[in-house]
């Protein structure tokens, strides 16, 4: 038996107890504890989001499986984030597939119907086994999200050597439920049933405890978990079906069912015929059963005189629904086995471990200076740069059309557009930035916010709720932990000043190499948002190029430093000038005048110009009219935040617009149909193969 | 020689294949009720190639699937068959 | 017109065709499976999606389940039997079509906006259309295949195009046979084609603000 | 008796078998560059079935697969070889 739980919390439940756990007991302990399901060292931090709103319906201190914010006409939004990184890691076929299928459940638990999907992919060096990766997690996030008839609407796709050997699949999905039928994940009254649906086989033994270890080699078989998305669509339709028939849904995801049933509990007792639980093998133990994290299940609550009725509507479909015991009043979870007690445990241990804070401390960032780069070099390597490149060999794999309401679609601009059944378009984007959290997670933390807020507004939305995902190294390890600590800081202070409550999320940790190095801390946020006047077109076209917001040298934890080094200062953000930046660009779309736009990130303004320069035009810029700086390096290739470039025929309004409002904005130059090149004041770079490298790269590699 | 290798690749014993299940399911059962204990769905590929002997057939097709992840040795077991050929047609 | 819109398990796109039927004012309705009386209807389509996960082939099993006779006998008929995507596959796999649906030449998944010619209007659902129509494909099995060309080129509807009009090599997405994006039976009313016209039926999801799939779902409202 | 059935769908050798042809092209030739002359890749179903004999087992799975279509014939050539299961593992 390998359990992950530490000595010291051996003792406490020894103590608590007052005996020595039977083997069952120890695992449904150690399920219960494990880092993944537990938040047990970073749920101090959590707290500290702002999780609070007028229009929070349910959100991050309910500790539910999802948060939900009211977006009109009765219907709310349900919105979650999570990562497949340790099972994509060694299947990334399946890890990423079923990341997709867990997500889904986590949805339709709340009774929400799935209408949208992202996916934000982190890969290595694209040797044959970054290749190997790469290809299999995007066909499996298709596989999955196609196959369910739920679009994948966007995502991230980014390469950096820190993943080589822990890619890191992050999937969000949004849903959307009539306000008054939400569905708890937890009951508030003894007597109700629990009824299972889905078969438990030998599949995901183990996977939560797997979570919250690190990487190590071949006893991870058993932590391996098939995609049967078929199966999923089925749970997913049915679910949706009984949902108003049941008092609360949980879906099986690590831990299983000793953790859903538990969770589910609440603080009230249950328990559970383990023999009634239908199986895919029969000579899975008892002990197997009560862990086993076979996918494609879910755990209602319901009231006797109903689990006939929802049991009926699986089985119509041919799958198996079983009514395998009840919540009770008493406060202990009993899993039995015929009669004959396998674990008996009281709720309250089970939900509260002793929580971990760990020592933490920042690491000293020394970096080499830099050596001179001269500019063509710099635009080439950045331009060509994987990052940059067209996604579409990715996202042309999902089925992004399905549902019949994705407006802007991947590749069309930088956040993604559905139309929601009561007629609003609901924005959605997810970021994070692995260079810029390497040197700073605090500043790091604020500017994905930023980003994301950002990149709402280039479509002519604004954030109203965001989701995020904490990807670290081994939280014992002093600097990741500090890091950790910094990014929440971060995140939180971001989402507070922009008023955008976090309504849910999910901590990663044991993101390591083989050799024990943690990966560059990635936190990522996904925010959504609304349009509330009009919709960004966003098609580019011949017009005057104007650059909002101040450009200063900051080129530490840029894309240029990681490939060239040095890099001088780290971006501060100062999150008022993504505010005001981004409300010019919303009241620009609403009052016509913005043909095309785009917020500065990756690649700096080199990065923005790359859209322009790939649909066949020429871009001429004069470097004089980029302020904030005068070195010609950080005019092309710093990050900081509060800035848009944008296309308009009218660059005096948003001069004027932006004096009014305190921001700069300049016209730094034109977009020209006689394609292939960026001039630079006088010096002219043909773009002929920066442009072939853009469309070819990814399909050519892979 | 001329060999033609058959290498099987099946999901391993206790792993799932919702594949076979399936069609166990909603096909095979349906047509020879009761008689079948179980359907596995997986992939086969037919190298036709040159070698000096059986083993050294199986032994390079063997090697190509390890060294170029025809497989996934967490998930997959493989199987690989040679046999001599004796026109070159199969 | 009556029309059933047949949902197996996996199937993903009933409600989207449901949606662009009401547009055209069709009296549409989802069916399950187990539960289609072909009496009921004037017509059927057969939407899109992964029926029975699409194991073993797209459409494979769904071609030999129960509602499938219920649809042959619609067509025999000759009521309207329209197969989208997964509904074309599942049509040519019951054999109420000719041919087969191969994975696409690049074995990859692909959506995409396409451009098909219509070849054929002497069809019910292309008598009054377009020469041309937008739309997009998502699909891994589409690559149209029959042994006989002569046949094909006589049974195929629909042909994928470019920005001219000309079924090149660039603009088939999958491999097909001719570019054949979309089939007919001898007597013209059974139609099969890989495009997705209720998902070219909304001005605000289509890139240019067209509408074209109407032109196909058209003859559902009569 | 229980037996082990086989069943192979491969494309029809004037069927084109992009998978085979891509495998070979960017994968096989260079890894045993001369060596090999044609790859084809195409699926197993693996069927645990009671039966009388081996040729009965043959015969109701070959039936199987064209009552229910489990191959195309338009596309498809099958090939069914069963075998005796001692302990029913494999
Ligand atoms: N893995 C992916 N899945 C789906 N869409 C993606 C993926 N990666 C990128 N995209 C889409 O491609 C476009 C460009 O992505 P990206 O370069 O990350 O955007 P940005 O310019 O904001 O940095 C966006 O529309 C994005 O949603
Ligand atoms: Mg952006």
């Amino acid at each position: 038996m390998i359990l992950t739980l530490s000595s010291g919390e051996m003792e406490v439940v020894r103590r608590v107890l007052g005996r020595e756990p039977r083997e069952a007991e120890w695992k449904l302990v150690d399920a219960l504890w494990s880092e993944h399901c537990s938040y047990k060292s970073s749920k101090v931090f959590l707290r500290s989001l702002p999780s609070t709103g007028p229009n929070v319906i349910m959100s991050v201190e309910d500790w539910q499986d999802a948060g939900a914010v009211d977006v009109g006409n009765g219907l709310a939004l349900v919105l979650k984030v999570e990562s497949h990184n340790h099972p994509s890691a060694i299947d990334p076929f399946n890890g990423a597939a079923t990341g997709v299928g867990g997500i889904l459940r986590d949805i339709i638990s709340k009774g929400a119907k799935p209408i949208a999907l992202l996916d934000m992919i982190r890969v290595g060096k694209l040797d044959e086994k970054g290749k190997w990766l790469l290809r299999n997690i995007i066909a499996g996030i298709g596989f999955y999200g196609n196959s369910v008839g739920v679009p994948v609407v966007g995502g991230e796709l980014s390469f950096d050597e820190t993943y080589n050997d822990n890619p890191l699949v992050d999937v969000a999905c949004a849903g959307i439920v009539s306000k008054d039928s939400i569905v708890p994940s937890v009951v508030k009254e003894p007597g109700l049933r629990l009824v299972l649906a889905g078969f438990t086989g030998l599949d995901g033994l183990g996977g939560a405890s797997f979570a919250s270890r690190k990487l190590s080699g071949m006893d991870e078989i058993g932590a391996v978990q098939i995609a049967d998305p078929f199966a999923g669509k089925i749970i997913i339709d049915v679910t949706l079906e009984v949902a108003k028939e049941v008092e609360a849904i949980k879906d099986l995801g690590g831990g299983g069912l000793a953790v859903a049933v538990t969770e589910m509990a609440n603080g009230l007792g249950a328990v559970v015929n383990l023999e009634k639980v239908p199986l895919r093998f029969k000579y899975l133990s008892p002990e197997d059963i009560i862990i086993s994290e076979t996918q494609e299940r879910m755990l209602f609550a319901v009231k006797p005189e109903r689990v006939e009725s929802v049991c009926s509507k699986f089985r119509e479909y041919n799958y198996p629904c079983e009514d395998i015991g009840e919540i009770t009043a008493d406060p202990t979870i009993r899993f039995q086995y015929n009669g004959q007690v396998v674990a008996e445990l009281p709720s309250d241990l089970l939900l509260s471990p002793p929580l971990n804070v760990w020592p933490a401390e920042r690491a000293s960032r020394r970096r080499e200076p830099g050596r001179e780069v001269p500019l063509g070099e710099a635009l080439r390597a950045i331009l060509t740069h994987p990052d940059l490149v067209s996604k579409e060999w990715a996202y042309s794999q999902f089925d992004y059309e399905v549902g019949t309401s994705t407006v802007v679609k991947p590749g069309q601009a930088d956040s993604a557009v559905v139309e929601l059944p009561n007629g609003k378009y609901l924005a959605l984007k997810g970021d994070a930035n692995q260079d810029l959290c390497a040197e700073d997670a605090y500043e790091c933390g604020k500017a994905i916010v930023a980003e994301a807020y950002r990149n709402l507004a280039t479509v002519g939305a604004r954030g109203i709720a965001l989701v995020d995902h904490l990807q670290f190294g081994d939280p014992r390890k002093p600097n990741v932990y500090q890091d950790f600590i910094d990014a929440v800081r971060g995140i939180s202070e971001a989402s507070k000043f922009f008023s955008i409550p976090v309504v849910g999320g999910k901590v990663s940790f044991h993101n390591e190499d083989k050799n024990g190095n943690p990966i560059k801390p990635t936190p990522l946020v996904v925010m959504a948002g609304l349009i509330e006047g009009k919709l960004a077109r966003n098609r580019i076209d011949e017009g005057n190029l104007v650059l909002i917001g101040e450009t200063r040298n900051e080129l530490a934890g840029t894309l240029f430093s990681r490939i060239f080094g040095g890099g001088g200062e780290v971006a501060k953000t100062k999150l008022i000038e993504d505010l005001i930046a981004s409300n010019l660009v919303i009241k620009g779309i609403n009052e016509g005048k913005v043909i095309w736009n785009k917020d500065i990130s990756k690649g700096g303004l080199a990065g923005a110009l790359l859209p322009i320069l790939t649909k066949g035009f020429s871009v001429k810029i004069s470097s004089s009219h980029v302020v904030g700086t005068s070195s010609v390096l950080g005019k092309m290739f710093s990050e900081n935040g509060g800035r848009f470039l944008v296309l308009t025929s009218d660059p005096q309004w948003f001069m004027y617009q932006a004096g009014r409002m305190g921001i700069q904005a300049s016209a730094i130059g034109k977009a020209t149909r006689d394609g292939g090149k960026l001039v630079l004041d006088d010096e002219t770079f043909p773009m002929d193969s920066v442009v072939e490298n853009y469309y070819t790269f990814l399909e050519g590699s892979l | 020689m001329m060999y033609r290798v058959e290498l099987i690749i099946l999901n391993k014993d206790g792993v799932r294949d919702p594949e076979g299940e399936t069609l166990k399911r909603y096909v095979v059962d349906s047509t020879l009720p009761g008689k079948v204990a179980e359907v596995r769905v997986g992939k086969i590929v037919v190298v036709t190639m040159e070698a000096s002997s059986r083993e050294e057939a199986e032994k390079l097709t063997r090697e190509l699937a390890e060294q170029r992840r025809l497989y996934n040795p967490i998930v997959h077991k493989l199987q690989v068959r040679a046999e001599k050929v004796e026109d070159g047609s199969d | 017109m009556r029309t059933a819109v047949i949902k197996f398990p996996g199937t993903t796109c009933e409600l989207d065709v449901v949606k662009a039927l009401k547009v055209v004012g069709a009296q549409a309705e989802v069916v399950k499976f187990n539960s289609l009386d072909p009496d009921r209807y004037e017509a059927v389509v057969i939407p899109g999606g992964f029926s029975f996960g699409d194991y073993l082939r797209a459409g494979a099993i769904a071609a030999n389940s129960e509602a499938m006779k219920g649809v042959r006998e619609m067509a025999n008929e000759g009521k309207l039997v329209l197969g989208i995507c997964n509904g074309f596959q599942i049509l040519v796999e019951s054999g109420l079509l000719r041919g087969a649906l191969l994975p696409n030449i690049n074995l990859r998944f692909v959506t995409r906006w396409v451009r098909i010619r219509v070849r054929r209007k002497d069809t019910p659902f292309t008598g009054e259309s377009k020469d041309v129509l937008f739309m997009p494909i998502a699909h891994a099995e589409g690559r149209y295949f029959l042994d006989d060309e002569e046949i094909a080129s006589r049974l195929a509807v629909f042909q994928y195009v470019d920005e001219r009009g000309e079924p090149s090599p660039q603009a088939n997405p999958n491999g097909s046979l001719m570019n054949i994006a979309g089939i007919t039976n001898e007597a013209g009313n059974v139609l099969g084609l890989m495009p997705h016209p209720e998902r070219a039926s909304f001005s605000s999801i289509s890139p240019d603000g067209s509408r074209d799939g109407l032109e196909i779902l058209r003859v559902f409202g009569k």
